[in-house]
């Protein structure tokens, strides 16, 4: 399957009653991309008004608390539409071709549950631990309905497809606009591959996906990761949205829809395809509550990296604490199976640095890579602008009381900021 | 002003002699002496050092105790704000020296210390207590590692945060540290993956946490001489719990004399554990406890003796390190007095 | 993923008072609720369970939200023992462990916030096993009116 | 526990009903016992049964610490 992406450098937005892509600046009319959301029946019933704004690298600002990042994209040849299952039919994507509104995305934030996390600085310190605070953001602040309190699936649904939408309507921008720069990427079927590359390692990719129940979710063409077997995906599929987060704790390690389009293990794996590897497909599987689920889980991972006669498997993580019960359930049946594993997750190893990092262990999980220990302690300079609210932060992960000094500084672990220690190896952030 | 600091090396490296003068008693010099000049131009006049304390290995080897407070008592008047010991590289009775000096210094002095030494180097088992710059493992290595040292000490001199193990050089020290690598994880991984394919060298970000195994020690060889302890998790306490051990996530370990008690009756002991049902326990702490039996070993003969203490701590909820930490603490008691061997009892 | 345990071998470990509100008699399943109970006291009832031989159903670290942040812990054990499992005895010890890292906080924690951590424990322990949270979270508020 | 008594030299036998437990926690000599409220008893019998029975499991304990063991040893009664 090959996939051509077209990147369309966004180096600036305004607010416009006009939308369109000039010499780098997006032009957005948010009234139109109001619209456009609420002509979901779940955004009408339970958001009550979106509030739009723009955060662009190096100001002063915070955006807090953050529910999800997603880049515009559209599909511009080839069958299906971004985010299929959800926003588009169900129908196969990860060919043709796609354009990107990189350099951008669309942040959705706004109160859910009273701990919701997430913080995005712009500048500061902070900044160095997100990678969105490189990007141009639209900021999506969601307010809820009446009576949300009592509706709080819906209401995550309604947020959720909500700031898809706003991609969308975004992405679709870009749809004739000539990019600046493209890229192909392609994964060859099994027999052709070998045939092709019959001296390279054969690599495939298991991407973990969180999957436990209400703002925990990942959904793949739509269908809830919890509810399904492990399966093979096409890395290119992912490229088109084909996954999305519903996930919306433990920011820090949450894979954000903005991670999955984005996905850097993908990337990277492309980057070597063909030249120290041949990149086979992604194996998706999911990190379910019941044991008996992870046992089912794994076993199926590690049998089809069997059969898919793997050479070796990159395996990544989504999430704080069962998941390293995943995760470790992965790695050692994989190399039981005779396939070398390298495994990325990040580490809670306390404040101090030095208690155990991971809630599970395995002398087989020899190769780690680490995201950095999310208990490290930082300090949040006060920011002249609050896109949000900061009425959470004294609650939400890693924040502890006191958190929010009354000089307007925050005290908090690594925790709360989106991003910082991925799972999935975005940033450079590590720790020995 | 500079910093003033102490270092501690070897006969050899002091010029007095290989092997043949390993036997040489500390002596205390003035300033910097040998491998302490590299230190000191590193240091750019930011920090000296201010005394040198040469020790042959042989010696401190074998008199431990006469080397560690000699050179205690030097440091202590030097009054500095560092205390550097080798680098000792491959030589392992200087490695263990350097490590064993600077641990003690840490701990008695409560002075920033570090010592640098090859990662196989027998000191380096005490990089968790002790900061240790890894270095290459011949004196070849000198030019690289006095840099290294002088970096971190000066760091360590300012009250600078210190970063991760990577970027700083020394061994890994079992406190995980934040730090900004050259490429993203992914990029990483992909490498990593690479390399263990192909059978390549590779290092690992975050070693599993060593699936620790302490070995067997020694059977002993005569029981009828034999010291043996009673030490239980079941949380069998004197009537009355008079130290008031938590039932469960407890705090601390109870140690009670049972000198003259022959049998735990229902009316002199019970169990502070809430973990379980405390009914038998308190019917008859021997259930758990086996004090009654041994001490009729004892007047037979079949053992040297009963310890007049044990030990006892609940098993219930107590946090892993609480309860290590409540074990080594007690081990070392049973040590002094000269235990042979430990009887645990576990509900 | 819908399971096929046998839900008259689950008892429901809580101190969550919405998973007995939502759940009670909705299932062959026992729900022990015991509102008096720590998030670790819990783990450590279901710790010993396990160490008795009982089965352990669900993880008990489910969820992202951090141990010293929510009250709230269910998870579920079998109603009578099978026998140990080592591999179970070592889930339960290493859930305490990371408990016993995370630094504690104290502050007292409002009704709504209470209400959302009882909501995402509740949702999780249902997911788990195929319960549907929201035909729950329904019915409740029907009852009571709202 | 007993690893850190191990640690410091001295020779242990770890007494526990839960004998997958004491391998987790790394003891090397291991004597199983009868039941987890009561380890090194049994309320059904008389005083002086149990008496034996804890004598025996006692005696096993003390042959445990005089046998050389390379590994993790189980002494079954």
């Amino acid at each position: 399957m090959k996939l051509e992406l077209g990147y369309i450098q966004i180096k600036d937005i305004q607010f416009s009653k006009e939308c369109k892509v000039e010499n780098g600046t997006l032009y957005v009319d948010p009234d139109a991309v109001k619209a456009f959301m609420y002509e979901d029946d779940d955004v009408k019933a339970w958001v009550k008004d979106f509030s739009f704004d723009i955060a662009k690298p190096g100001e002063s600002v915070r955006i807090t608390p953050v529910k999800d990042v997603i880049e515009p994209r559209v599909k511009v040849e080839g069958p299906g539409g971004v985010f299929p299952g959800v926003i588009n039919k169900v129908e196969t994507v990860g060919s043709g071709k796609t354009h990107v509104l990189r350099g951008m995305a669309v942040v959705t934030a706004g109160k859910i549950v009273g701990f919701q996390e997430g913080i995005i600085d712009m500048s500061g310190p902070g900044a160095d631990y997100t990678p969105f605070s490189k990007l141009n953001n639209l900021v999506v602040v969601a307010e809820p309905a009446e009576g949300y309190q009592d509706h709080k699936h819906e209401y995550e649904h309604a947020v959720r497809i909500a700031g898809l939408r706003a991609a969308t309507y975004i992405g679709e921008i870009g749809r004739n606009v000539t990019p600046d720069e493209t890229a192909e990427f392609e994964t060859l079927g099994i027999k052709e591959g070998i045939e092709k590359y019959p001296n390279l390692p054969r690599v495939a990719y298991v991407h973990m996906l969180q999957s436990q129940g209400l703002l925990h979710d990942t959904y793949v063409y739509g269908v809830d990761a919890k509810r399904s077997l492990t399966t093979i995906i096409n890395p290119t599929e992912t490229m088109d949205g084909a996954i999305i987060s519903g996930n919306c704790v433990s920011a820090c390690d949450k894979n954000t829809t903005y991670h999955h389009q984005n996905n850097p293990v993908v990337a990277n794996l492309f980057a070597a395809h063909g030249k120290t590897l041949n990149y086979v497909c992604n194996i998706i599987t999911n990190e379910n509550v019941y044991l008996a689920d992870k046992q089912r889980s794994s076993d199926w991972t590690s049998k089809l990296c069997r059969l898919l006669d793997l050479d070796g498997a990159l395996v990544s993580q989504e999430g704080f604490g069962n998941p390293d019960t995943d995760l470790i359930m992965n790695c050692k049946k994989i190399e039981l199976q005779g396939v070398k594993t390298v495994i990325i997750t990040d580490e809670y190893a306390g404040q101090d640095g030095k208690s155990q990092s991971l809630a599970d262990a395995d002398p087989l999980a020899d190769a780690v890579v680490t995201g950095g220990n999310a208990n490290e302690v930082i300090i949040l300079p006060k920011m002249d602008k609050v896109i949000g609210t900061l009425d959470y932060v004294d609650v939400i992960a890693g924040g502890h009381a006191g958190s929010l000094r009354p000089d307007g500084t925050i005290e908090a672990e690594l925790q709360v900021i989106t991003g910082a220690t991925n799972e999935m190896g975005f940033n450079r952030l590590s720790a020995r | 002003m500079s910093y003033k600091v102490v270092h501690y090396i070897n006969q050899f490296f002091a010029n007095i002699g290989g092997e043949e003068m390993a036997h040489v008693a500390p002596e205390l010099r003035e300033g910097c002496v040998g491998p302490g000049m590299a230190l000191n131009t590193a240091w750019k006049g930011e920090a000296e050092i201010a005394a040198t304390i040469v020790c042959g290995d042989s010696y401190f080897a074998e008199h431990e105790a006469d080397a560690k407070k000699q050179v205690l008592d030097w440091v202590k008047e030097q009054k500095p704000d560092m205390f550097i010991a080798g680098p000792a590289f491959n030589a392992g009775r200087y490695g263990y020296a350097c490590a064993t000096i600077a641990n003690a210094v840490q701990e008695e002095l409560g002075i920033p210390v570090l010592t640098g030494m090859y990662e196989e180097n027998p000191g380096a088992d005490l990089k968790n207590k002790v900061l240790i710059v890894a270095t290459a493992n011949s004196a070849a290595g000198m030019r690289k590692a006095a840099p290294a040292m002088a970096a971190l000490a000066l760091k360590l001199m300012k009250g600078e945060k210190i970063g991760a193990s990577a970027e700083e050089g020394y061994m890994p020290n079992g406190i995980r540290r934040n730090f900004f690598e050259k490429e993203v994880g992914a990029k990483r991984a992909v490498d990593m993956l690479v390399a263990k394919l192909n059978d390549k060298p590779f290092t690992t970000e975050y070693p599993m946490p060593s699936f620790d195994r302490v070995a067997p020690n020694k059977a002993i060889k005569d029981l009828s001489k034999a010291t043996i302890a009673l030490c239980t998790s079941g949380g069998i306490v004197p009537k009355g719990n008079p130290d008031h051990i938590e039932s469960s996530s407890a705090s601390h370990y109870g140690e009670y004399d049972i000198t003259g008690v022959d049998d735990l009756t229902a009316e002199t002991y019970e169990t502070a554990h809430g973990g379980y049902d405390p009914v038998y326990a308190n019917a008859d702490s021997d259930r758990v406890l086996p004090v009654d039996v041994l001490r009729e070993m004892e007047k037979e003969g079949k053992i040297g003796k009963l310890h007049n203490l044990f030990y006892t701590t609940v098993g219930n909820g107590t946090s892993v390190a609480n309860a290590k930490g409540f074990a080594a603490e007690y081990a070392q008691k049973l040590l002094k007095a000269g235990v042979h061997a430990v009887i645990m009892t576990s509900t | 993923m819908a399971t096929m345990g046998n839900p008259r071998d689950y008892l429901i470990l809580t101190n969550n008072p919405l998973v007995h509100r939502c759940m009670e008699g909705q299932g062959l399943y026992t729900i022990r609720l015991e509102e008096d109970k720590s998030f670790r006291e819990i783990l450590v009832e279901a710790r010993d369970m396990v160490y008795a031989g009982h089965t352990l159903y669900t993880h008990p670290l489910a969820g992202s939200v951090k141990p010293n942040e929510t009250p709230y812990k269910s998870l579920i054990v079998s109603m009578v023992p099978h026998g140990f499992d080592a591999q179970y005895g070592e889930l339960m010890a290493n859930a305490l462990a990371v408990f016993d890292k995370f630094k504690p906080i104290v502050r007292e924690l409002p009704d709504r916030v209470l209400r959302d951590f009882q909501l995402i424990d509740y949702t999780l322990l249902a997911g788990a096993i195929g319960f549907d949270a929201e035909a729950g979270l329904r019915r409740v508020q029907e009852a009571e009116g709202r | 526990m007993v690893k850190e008594i191990e640690r410091a030299g001295i020779p242990v036998v770890h007494m526990c009903t839960v004998t997958p437990i004491s391998m987790t926690v790394g003891a090397n000599r291991i004597v199983p016992t009868i039941a987890i409220p009561h380890p090194l008893g049994n309320p059904a019998l008389t005083m002086d049964e149990e008496k034996a029975i804890r004598r025996k499991l006692v005696e096993r304990a003390l042959e445990a610490l005089t046998t050389e063991v390379e590994d993790q040893t189980i002494f079954e009664v």
